[in-house]
């Protein structure tokens, strides 16, 4: 499966065409190397946890079990796709928390027209935001880490300024999306599927998605190559926000209450840690989407596993970091011995 | 404190005005302008300033705040400056060196935390200010750091839940705590409360979890959800903030369970909302912390400019909210 | 002093070096030859602890040693110029030459004897730069220089170049040789890796031919005749290499009377000024120019890289809106950029993607990337420019620099452009791929491209073109054809002689190179910015 | 992180050279003019702007950040990020009060730059030989740093004060010629600061290897362990400025420094150093640091503007300087 998640060495689900020429052609398949493990690291690590769990953590083993996870961890899937394609072109993005509130506070007020219209206020309020992003780094040139952050400070009060204290939010649609389901499947993880799969597309079979990957690798070949680089850098932190607010519609139907303050605090973190578990470098160039979603799922197992075991806050901050670091190294690891190239 | 535990509108004038539990100070222990080493100021037309430890987002501090100000206005103060300090003690500590000057003549503050405020404090005494802490104690020397101190006993609160959780309960039950945020005194007393009652007062609940969900109620939320399922026969939860019993609501919710009768669920704060689940049946037990400070805090220090002795520590009576008096109390909550 | 014996080294799937045995002498200038591909660089990079060897024996002055870091070989007296320029563009010259053996004075960095001593050495090499310039203000040639006064400011026992003389122009791989001959003469061993073969010659005592990873020959460099060597290369025989030429240009070309390229009136402030040429279709212009002339800023300002104060380019009539690059390419204009690694190959993407790359929206319908045209335009150009990878699907990074080159060029014909940029389109490529690039210069031309060629290789410009432009200063000093496009004319040119009929020009003399490289204000490091 | 603009190397010889130092020095002026602009404003504006005690506060809340922005230059200077500092920071602190406690000044000021340094180190060898990318590393260890610091405190409960009488409170609390300490401190360290980054061939491996890794590596360079130190010298200021903090508030706090690292680094971006390494002055990080507090204090002396205006405000301020930056580095752009 690893196999389909997009990367800049362009895998297509085709086995690559018959030898080219040159004799230099001969092995070029696969062996469980470096390679390997930067692929499929995550995967195992997800197994690993799966397993240790099935031992330890009563009931694990259940459809109520699984069904909390996938409700849990769908709307951090969201944003972390969303994060995935900003790191592909070598940025970040810190505001996709800020924007989750932004989209919780602007809910209630328009709830008046409808759960759809609400939702779509909110989606608009977060590719606002992602534009603003967008145009700042793309088209002004400011370093990413530095807009985004400045856009999070700033667009969390706004949030709390528009929203104000914590709104119940009654409506029976959001309460639908949050805790109803479709042929037992749950609204929001059907949501975060789609996503994921639109995710997918986008980066492994569209011209957005190649552009975007060869910008992350070389902006400025990109460019004489005569790639649109301003408009994919500003699309991609549209995405983002989209996608950020779309993770914050997911989560107000999940609390059945908009809370601009606290709604998504840290999430950033969150995705960033998931989308470089997944095996997206941070330099950019690639984009994993399935791993992204493994490392999503891995980052909420961990949190679950501590809770279940009762395990104190401090301890299992420690513990968290411990494994995080593991998972990564997991992938790296062995990549190592490939020493840096002239 | 019970911080982020936002509610609807934050209106502090109705009902609940705070009423001092353990006020009297045995003569010549009190606190005094002479002890004080300051000299009498009139608070009509005077600068006070106060900090306050975190946003208003807070259903707890708008109405805190609110109060002050409210009170404020009231009594024809002349100017109240307020800063907030977005739960950072680095930040108060510079808030109040900001507010002293610009040219505060007395400061009421709610510490971000029990311990640190040394420098700010300092400052103050160095420019002859009274200092009154509301809602957290500081470490400090009363009388001399500080002027005095008015809150609740978070303590005893922890304390009251545990005699409601078991009034509610009524017989064996598992118990899941959600603690508020780490580091948090608040935190750690009405933990201790509800722990050592529970030990002393109620052998028949068992503690079988402790997680935080860090005041928030989203957190509250998830955590809750993820005890119930690795945990199914908790059937009572005891939320240090209003905040995260609402969000347990909706964990025990879709856990496909009853809030209120299934799962019990108790917690501090008072504010509209968890009264209003209290009401509605989803809950079974609210213990008030009052942030209504302003006139009992104007008032205090109006005795002490007045050169009565203030004590070291105002005690606030908390109400506490039942099934039975919630309907009538409603108007109360905050 | 420096042996090696049965290196071998692969990566996943290519097998770079296959049992290499190799011998340094003292005082010798040793040659490392080989077709793009072969395992110089590989085998350079074994030696100096880059990559480790997966078999074989280094000896260093008699003892084995197998370095763990290129610091390791240079303290242990290796110094060593690699392929692709590694410095530091955002640090001065002098910094980058003295960097980690900075002069100190009370244990502090000596920053003014820092600038003299390197203004010293620079001068002593006689290469023209300000020491306190940022190396990526300059220019390749002049940076590929300062990489040289590093090399030897370390004093070393063994100085490995590999295609040193790449992006330098005439006069200065006059002064790298003179240097060059002055360490060999004090004893020290020096491997030098080019793929002009005449410099071999000029230089070189010894030689050793690597063909796909092996060692096929060592042997004295005066008995090898040129044949010899090029057919050792390819691995063909020496007669049918005798049969085709050392250049593979053709005559004169089918030229179409209306120009199909003009430029006129091109100013970059203090880069270009006034700068216009034509090229008709099938016609090959030349771009001469010492380096810093302005060459590279021509060809960008004419693509719309570079914010022009004025310019007026047109393509078969109309007019091509300046400064804007996607339009450039709609009017079929392409640039291949001298700078390979900062300005040509995305380094992570597959060599398939990185061709594809600037026709990515032809590849695609409704925005859906079609893979099937991708992998056939893809497999066309691999065959057609033979290009040497593992898979369509080898990162590009991996690739030899020659391949490198033509995997871009590839880029460019898959645009299928009606005016092509070539700015240096054969550094750093061997014998046998510079001929197929020559010669599809040529075919270009005939398929009736007007073609703009920039080289600092003399008889490239001469042979390949129709008409030189020189350049000088950044503004036109000269224009040769006919017969008076001669080796020996463009020479008095550049030098600054004014050929008859154009009475302007600058003052000749061996200032303006110098000039040329001290006063350019130039790019590299200024087109990494948008 | 890369954008389309990388670093400012328009330029060629001579004449460009000058005008790249142009931009550079503009990039760095760009926050020292919003400061200069902020502050002449805010001195007309508010008359308790620019007085003496004012001022004097400004410098001594900024000195802490100002001692962490210092290692973080370091970091970014060789491409990397250290998101650590905010916990690492807090738990100096913790373990200063709790040494000042036990053992008194001089283990107050050793142990917390033991245990930092220690954790610096090992995030250095990490990202050095593991070669994991800075980001994450340092994210956990933020993670790490405040959960040891959670646990040497059983959750936060369980406070150390500096004794009244320790030498150890003076650290932060005294003051020569009037001014305190801590800007004394700040003043060293930043020149030595430049000293090293200028001056010693330190210096300019880190920017190399910021600049142009592989490029370092080939030349020769000790690239894993500069990197090493980097990280070990950023734990150790990170610690120090703990050290700092602990004797300012005369107790160890376990809620401080969480955000601090953004704070941190918008700072030393504010001073026009690039987070993709390779360029930067350590001037800037100052002026940043400045720039940052002085915002805060302005957003004070407004008055009752509440958290969340000030949230708005800084963002708001905040992105204005950069695009300001970018406009005026633009101007000479070619
Ligand atoms: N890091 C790498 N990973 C995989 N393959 C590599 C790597 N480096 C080199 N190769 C392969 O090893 C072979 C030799 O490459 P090398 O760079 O040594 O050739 P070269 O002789 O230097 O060619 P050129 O003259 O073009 O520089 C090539 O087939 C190349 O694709
Ligand atoms: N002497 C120099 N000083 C500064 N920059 C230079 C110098 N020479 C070349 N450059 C830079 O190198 C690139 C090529 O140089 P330029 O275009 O000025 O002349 P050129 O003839 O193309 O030189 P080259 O032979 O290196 O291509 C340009 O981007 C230019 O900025
Ligand atoms: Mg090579
Ligand atoms: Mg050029």
């Amino acid at each position: 499966m690893a196999e389909h998640t997009a990367t800049a060495a362009g895998t297509a689900p085709a086995p690559p065409p018959a030898a080219p020429p040159g004799e230099a052609a001969t092995t070029s398949r696969r062996r469980p190397d470096g390679e390997w493990f930067r692929r499929n690291g995550v995967y195992l690590g997800l197994v690993a946890l799966v397993l240790v769990n099935l031992a330890i953590t009563p009931n694990f083993a259940s459809t109520g079990s699984l069904r909390l996870q996938m409700v849990q961890v769908a709307p951090i899937i969201v944003v972390s796709l969303g994060m995935a394609m900003v790191i592909g072109t070598g940025g970040i993005d810190l505001s996709v928390g800020a924007v989750m509130a932004m989209t919780a506070a602007v809910i209630p007020l328009y709830i008046g027209y409808g759960t759809l219209g609400a939702i779509a206020v909110g989606l608009i309020a977060g590719v606002l935001s992602g534009a603003l992003a967008g145009s700042v780094v793309a088209r002004i040139g400011v370093q990413p880490i530095i807009a985004t952050l400045a856009i999070m400070v700033g667009l969390r009060g706004l949030a709390n300024i528009v929203g104000g204290q914590i709104k119940s939010i009654r409506d029976p649609g959001f309460r639908e999306l949050g805790s109803g389901d479709l042929f037992g499947v749950p609204w929001v993880v059907l949501v975060a599927i789609v996503v994921a799969v639109l995710v997918w597309v986008l980066m492994s079979r569209t011209t957005f998605g190649r552009q975007l990957m060869a910008i992350g690798g070389n902006a400025r070949a990109s460019q004489l190559a005569g790639l649109p680089v301003k408009r994919v850098l500003t699309t991609v932190y549209v995405l983002s926000g989209l996608l950020a607010a779309l993770a914050g519609v997911l989560l107000v139907g999940r609390n059945q209450a908009s809370d601009p303050a606290t709604l998504g605090r840290l999430v950033e973190l969150t995705a960033i840690t998931a989308v470089v578990v997944g095996g997206t470098p941070l330099t950019g160039g690639q984009v994993r989407v399935l791993g992204t979603v493994a490392g999503a799922l891995l980052m909420q197992l961990i949190t679950y596993t501590l809770v279940a075991q009762d395990i104190t806050n401090s301890v299992a901050q420690m513990v968290q970091a411990v494994i995080v670091v593991l998972a990564v190294y997991a992938q790296v690891g062995t990549r190592k011995r490939r020493r840096s190239r002239a | 404190g019970e911080t982020d535990a936002p509610a609807a509108a934050a209106s502090s004038g109705d009902g609940g005005a705070q009423t001092t539990k353990s006020a009297s100070a045995p003569a010549g222990e009190g606190c005094t302008l002479e002890k004080y080493g300051l000299e009498a100021i009139d608070l009509k037309g005077a600068k006070v300033g106060f900090s306050q430890s975190e946003p208003d987002t807070a259903a707890f501090r708008a109405a805190e705040t609110q109060s002050i100000k409210d009170e404020a206005a009231k009594i024809g103060v002349g100017e109240l400056l307020v800063t907030n300090a977005n739960a950072q003690l680095t930040k108060q500590i510079s808030d109040i060196q900001d507010l002293l000057n610009q040219g505060a003549q007395a400061l009421i503050v709610a510490p971000v935390n029990s311990d640190g405020l040394d420098p700010a404090l300092a400052a103050a005494k160095a420019k002859g200010v009274p200092v009154l802490t509301i809602d957290r104690k500081v470490t400090n020397t009363a009388c001399s750091d500080y002027l005095a101190f008015i809150g609740s006993d978070f303590e005893e609160q922890g304390k009251r839940a545990a005699d409601a959780m078991a009034t509610a309960t009524g017989g064996p039950a598992k118990v899941a705590i959600l603690l508020g945020s780490s580091g948090n005194n608040v935190t750690d007393l009405r933990t201790s409360g509800f722990v050592d009652q529970v030990e002393a007062e109620y052998p028949e609940l068992e503690i079988v979890a402790q997680q935080t969900g860090d005041f928030e109620r989203a957190k509250g939320q998830s955590v809750a959800e993820q005890l119930l399922q690795s945990n199914p026969d908790i059937n009572a939860i005891y939320a240090e903030n209003d905040e995260m019993g609402l969000g347990a609501v909706q964990a025990v919710l879709s856990a496909g369970k009853q809030p209120g009768t299934d799962v019990k669920i108790v917690s501090i704060d008072g504010t509209r909302n968890a009264v209003q689940a209290l009401v509605d049946g989803q809950y079974n037990g609210v213990i008030e912390s009052n942030p209504r400070f302003g006139p009992l805090a104007f008032s205090t220090l109006q005795d002490f400019m007045d050169g009565k002795e203030i004590p070291e520590d105002i005690i606030i009576e908390d109400d506490e909210y039942t099934p039975d008096n919630a309907e009538a109390e409603l108007a109360n909550a905050f | 002093m420096l042996t090696v014996s049965g290196v071998t080294k692969s990566f996943a799937g290519v097998h770079a070096l296959r049992g290499v045995d190799f011998t340094l002498e003292p005082g010798s200038v040793h040659a490392l030859v080989g077709e793009n591909g072969a395992g110089k660089s590989t085998f350079i990079k074994v030696l100096t602890g880059v990559h480790a060897a997966d078999a074989g024996e280094v000896r260093f002055l008699g003892d084995p040693v197998a370095f763990s870091r290129p610091a390791d070989a240079q303290d242990a007296g290796i110094s060593t110029i690699y392929q692709e320029i590694n410095l530091v563009p955002l640090l001065t010259v002098a910094q980058n030459i003295y960097l980690g053996r900075e002069p100190r004075r009370f244990g502090l960095v000596d920053t003014r004897a820092l600038n003299r001593q390197a203004a010293e050495l620079v001068q002593r090499l006689g290469i023209e730069v300000d020491v306190r310039a940022e190396l990526g203000s300059l220019g390749l040639g002049v940076q590929q220089m300062v990489a040289l006064a590093r090399a030897v400011s370390i004093d070393a026992r063994v100085v490995i170049m590999d295609e040193p003389t790449s992006s330098l122009e005439v006069r200065e791989v006059e002064t790298l040789f003179g240097v060059a001959r002055t360490l060999a003469a004090s004893g020290v061993g020096l491997v030098f890796v080019s793929h002009r073969l005449d410099e071999l010659w000029a230089l070189c005592d010894t030689v050793t031919v690597l063909r796909d990873g092996r060692a096929v020959h060592t042997g004295p460099m005066a008995d090898l005749e040129r044949v010899k060597l090029v057919a050792l290369m390819l691995g063909r025989e020496v007669s049918d290499v005798r049969a085709e030429g050392t250049t593979d240009f053709g005559a004169s070309h089918a030229q179409g009377d209306a120009p199909l390229l003009s430029v006129s009136g091109v100013d970059v402030p203090n880069r270009l000024r006034g700068v216009g040429l034509t090229a008709r279709p099938g016609e090959v212009v030349g771009l001469g120019g010492l380096l810093g002339s302005g060459r590279s800023e021509t060809l960008k300002a004419i693509y719309g890289d570079l914010t022009t104060t004025a310019a007026d380019v047109e393509v078969g009539g109309t007019k091509v809106k300046a400064g804007s690059v996607s339009r450039s390419l709609r009017a079929g204009i392409a640039l291949l950029s001298e700078d390979r690694k900062a300005e040509g190959i995305v380094p992570d993407m597959s060599v398939r993607d990185n061709i594809a790359l600037a026709v990515l929206p032809k590849m695609a319908r409704g925005g859906m990337v079609s893979d099937a045209r991708i992998d056939a335009l893809v497999d066309t150009f691999m065959r057609r420019l033979q290009i040497k990878a593992s898979s369509p699907r080898q990162k590009v990074r991996e690739l030899s620099g020659g391949n490198q080159q033509k995997v871009l060029i590839a880029r460019w014909l898959a645009t299928e452009p009606r005016v092509f940029l070539l700015d240096e389109p054969t550094r750093g490529i061997d014998v046998g791929a510079k001929r197929e690039v020559q010669g599809l210069i040529d075919e270009l031309a005939d398929q009736g491209l007007a073609v703009v060629l920039v080289s600092s290789e003399m008889d490239e410009l001469v042979e390949g073109s129709d008409r030189v432009v020189v350049l000088h200063d950044g503004a036109v000093s000269g224009e040769l054809d006919g017969d008076r496009l001669t080796s020996a004319e463009l020479l008095r040119v550049l030098a600054g002689g004014i050929p008859d009929e154009h009475p302007t020009g600058p003052p000749p003399g061996p200032g303006t190179g110098a000039n040329a490289v001290g006063t350019h204000p130039t790019t590299p490091g200024g087109d990494h910015r948008g | 992180m890369s954008t389309i603009e990388t670093t400012p190397q328009a330029a060629g010889t001579d004449a460009t050279a000058r005008r790249l130092k142009f931009v550079q020095r503009v990039q760095r002026q760009g926050a020292l003019a919003v400061l200069v602009l902020l502050c002449l404003v805010a001195s007309f504006q508010f008359d308790s702007f620019a007085t003496g005690p004012n001022i004097r506060s400004i410098g001594l809340q900024a000195s802490f950040l100002a001692v962490i922005a210092l290692g973080m230059t370091f970091v970014i200077f060789t491409g990397g990020i250290d998101l650590s500092v905010g916990s690492v920071f807090a738990l100096g602190g913790v373990l200063a009060a709790w040494a000042a406690q036990e053992y008194g000044t001089l283990a107050a000021i050793v142990v917390p730059l033991v245990v930092c340094g220690a954790i610096g180190l090992v995030q250095g060898l990490v990202i050095a030989y593991g070669k994991l990318a800075p980001f994450i590393v340092t994210l956990a260890g933020l993670l790490f740093a405040r959960g040891l610091l959670l646990f040497i405190s059983d959750e936060g409960a369980t406070v150390n004060k500096v004794p009244a009488d320790s030498g150890f409170r003076n650290l932060a609390q005294g003051s020569l010629l009037g001014i305190p300490y801590p800007i004394w401190i700040v003043v060293v360290f930043f020149g030595l600061g430049a000293l090293v980054l200028h001056r010693t061939s330190f210096g300019p491996t880190v920017l190399a290897i910021g600049g142009q890794e592989d490029a370092a590596d080939l030349m020769g360079l000790p690239v894993a362990r500069t990197k090493v130190i980097t990280y070990t010298a950023s734990g150790l200021l990170a610690g120090f400025a703990g050290v700092l903090i602990a004797s300012y508030t005369s107790s160890g706090v376990a809620i401080i420094g969480v955000g601090t690292e953004l704070q941190a680094i918008s700072a030393v971006v504010l001073g026009g150093t690039l987070l993709a390494g390779g360029a930067g002055t350590i001037f800037g990080t100052l002026v940043g640091v400045l720039l940052l507090q002085v915002i805060a204090n302005v957003i004070n002396q407004v008055g009752s503007l509440n958290s969340n205006w000030q949230d708005l405000v800084s963002g708001g301020i905040l992105l204005a300087v950069v695009v300001l930056q970018r406009y005026l580095a633009g101007t000479v752009r070619r």
